[in-house]
């Protein structure tokens, strides 16, 4: 899934990576391609994980875990850091997610009565970056689809995402449709569209893919 | 002290730090998820045993990190943070009601804030517009035919924060990503304490390069650098 | 270019800038007193005879000084700014109705732009509330019992600032009070062409210094310098 | 003037000065007084007036004059200037002023029909500084008082001015009263009356003073 969400990135984009299996993605990007990962405690230029023993504790992503930073980064503080976002300058957003509608809406912040961890900076995310990708597994662990027709759980977001990438296919969200442009090789329309609780459009070259 | 000469008398020890916390009082800290929160501040709030805080802040931390270790031992009345998700002990106090949790979208918080720090009462955003729990309590407000959330501006009545480096002055600046909410922090407070990692004379910090202006900080005082355990180590 | 690599396709040359301006459009730019206000971005405004501007920045320079020398002939239609004290031209314009101008309190029009460059809708503050002139057009507030004005964020089609070095991705530092509104003015933009004394390879800028990050800077143009005499001189 | 509001300066405040006569003030100050003189445009800790030839135009006052910094200055953008404004963290304003009124109401920002320069920092300066004190001559040009019981100039921002100093006599404002506290001793209390276009309190020991 993070290699085929790094297809979406391309030279000089501002890239907001969430955490979990989005934070993979630059793993997945040639190198010197100029892209500037964003966090938002106030890193623009992140660059890979530093070797064990070269941690620095006061150089973290978000999430809090120790990154280095590329040539041309900077640090700001965090209002700056969600102006960018916030102005439209964060040019693609690449998020995990609990439920997407197939209207393109966002619900990855709390469970009701189980947890309720907060929505940190999702909101600001979901809501202003230019581009919207949503990388999660196509069900959850009891095998119930994660893409519905209407989001069970809080929106974190309404109408916010338009590219939704699963371990079985690649979705999408165009006028508020949902649309599947790809699916695994050993997939097949027949067992995503059993897989996912909302209809969907077909894309007509719809591409077969491995990854 | 030559030229450390304490020349606005900034410069203080942690125990006169501690004579501006009480029961009941609001504290604002900087930090996310404990990186750049000031360790020896935390651990003399913890010693002094307060009671009923309000705190606010970008997170709760780590139950053992940061302003964790102060809402993780039930100190805190109410925190206003934009989420609690690594502080498990935080999550438990919340749904057992002896903790109030205020949540506000991270850039949302930020602003709130920094607005706080530059004396203005509110400012207008269109985060969360659509989200039960962001609007609650909150007015409204249509400009130019568009709705926003009036997000008023948060203010405490002391402020601490974690700085790289200080001069008598106060002037700070930070390390790293460890800068993130504490020049926000440092301008809401009613009164500014910061800890820094060294303290040099007036003068040797590069005009171009201080970040928080010392005319925000009330008082300067020395870290005993980061007393707990990352997540990741 | 060697290590000087437009690896960002940012760096280009006063005739690109060019293209971003046309009649009619909304200009800000950075600037006090025309300190700090790039000089060849204005020279070319003037050379290339733009009509009808609306410009938005902290005041309208001297009459031969930044931002000033585009008032003085009559290209903009409306300013926005704190004060025309400095530039007689402007105030003679006003009274022959040939140039409308709209009065922000100094600190309130910084932050206006500022919230402008963050995405924020307005913010509430209370200066000026006793003053017709600036409480025309504008709506009030009242939060917790006390009376604000709604003072809208302010953008522009183009920003123009002025600093002190560059690197190829934009980031931006200045010269020490030539600095003033130009990191409101970069983020505000929705293109900001920064015109640069010196450009410096990436990586050359420590992180830390960095007061306006590339995000938010679209062009970097080398200067000529500054061509005007100041009032002192 | 500029002598007697210099007495109003303690070590350690944050002071900002107009232009025309409060910027000569400093030069009345005894030296490492630690003294922040702080400039809208974004300058804390402004030092003295460089030496001709030593201008740097990058280093420049509110007004556009060339100025120099101390050991412990800082540069901001204009915005964070204003925060320090509007926050309460300026000690002291000293400005210049059209007219006062007897409640402490200033006008010094436009006369209708002349002069409409703008407000510029006026208005933050004059109702969120701690302490406002006004420098200016005692009459206007023509000889009428600048002192009056209701300002006929459109106010920069009413009940704030805390201390009046002109060429004449020193007056506190206290609960919207005028209390003449100093006259100069080549005048008299009656003198300051004439020249006054309100009534005032005199304090029990009103000093007389040579500045």
């Amino acid at each position: 899934m993070a290699r085929r969400a790094a297809l979406e990135i391309s030279p000089g984009m501002v890239v907001n990576l969430g955490i979990g299996i989005p934070s993979l993605v630059p793993n997945f990007l040639p190198p010197d391609m100029h892209v500037m990962f964003h966090a938002e405690n106030g890193i623009t230029g992140m660059g890979a994980t530093p070797h064990a023993g070269e941690e620095d504790e006061a150089l973290c992503n978000a999430g809090g875990f120790p990154v280095t930073v590329v040539p041309g980064a900077s640090y700001c503080d965090s209002a700056t850091a969600f102006g960018m976002i916030r102005r439209g300058r964060v040019d693609l957003s690449i998020l995990g997610s609990l439920q997407v509608s197939g209207k393109g809406d966002l619900a990855n912040w709390i469970i009701p009565g189980k947890k309720v961890p907060g929505m940190g900076g999702a909101m600001e995310l979901a809501s202003k970056a230019k581009k919207l990708i949503v990388l999660m597994s196509h069900t959850d662990k009891a095998g119930n689809p994660k893409i519905v027709d209407e989001c069970t759980l809080p929106l974190t977001s309404g109408r916010c995402v338009d590219l939704v990438i699963t371990d079985l296919a690649v979705f999408k969200v165009s006028n508020q449709k949902l649309i599947l442009i790809e699916h695994r090789n050993t997939s097949s329309v027949e067992e995503v569209a059993a897989k996912t609780g909302c209809t969907f459009e077909v894309q007509d070259n719809v591409k077969k893919v491995a990854y | 002290m030559g030229k450390l000469a304490n020349s606005f008398h900034k410069i203080a020890a942690l125990n006169q730090a501690m004579e501006y916390f009480q029961d009941g009082m609001t504290i604002m800290f900087g930090g996310f998820g404990g990186v750049g929160s000031p360790p020896a501040l935390i651990g003399a709030i913890l010693e002094k045993d307060l009671k009923e805080l309000t705190l606010i802040g970008n997170d709760t931390g780590f139950p053992e990190i940061g302003i964790g270790k102060i809402v993780s031992r039930g100190m805190a009345r109410k925190v206003i943070v934009s989420h609690i998700g690594s502080n498990p002990v935080a999550g438990k106090l919340m749904n057992e009601g002896l903790l109030e949790v205020e949540f506000s979208p991270q850039g949302t918080l930020a602003e709130r804030i920094r607005a706080g720090g530059m004396g203005i009462g509110a400012i207008l955003v269109d985060i969360g517009l659509d989200n039960e729990m962001v609007i609650q309590g909150k007015q409204q407000f249509i400009l130019n035919g568009r709705d926003y959330l009036v997000e008023p501006a948060l203010t405490a009545e002391v402020s601490i924060v974690y700085a790289r480096k200080a001069d008598p002055y106060g002037n700070l600046i930070y390390d790293k990503s460890a800068r993130n909410t504490n020049p926000l922090v440092a301008m809401a407070g009613n009164y500014t304490i910061a800890e820094v990692e060294e303290i040099v004379p007036l003068g040797a910090l590069n005009p171009e390069e201080i970040v928080t202006p010392g005319v925000f900080v009330d008082m300067v005082i020395p870290t005993c650098g980061v007393n707990w355990k990352w997540a990741w180590e």
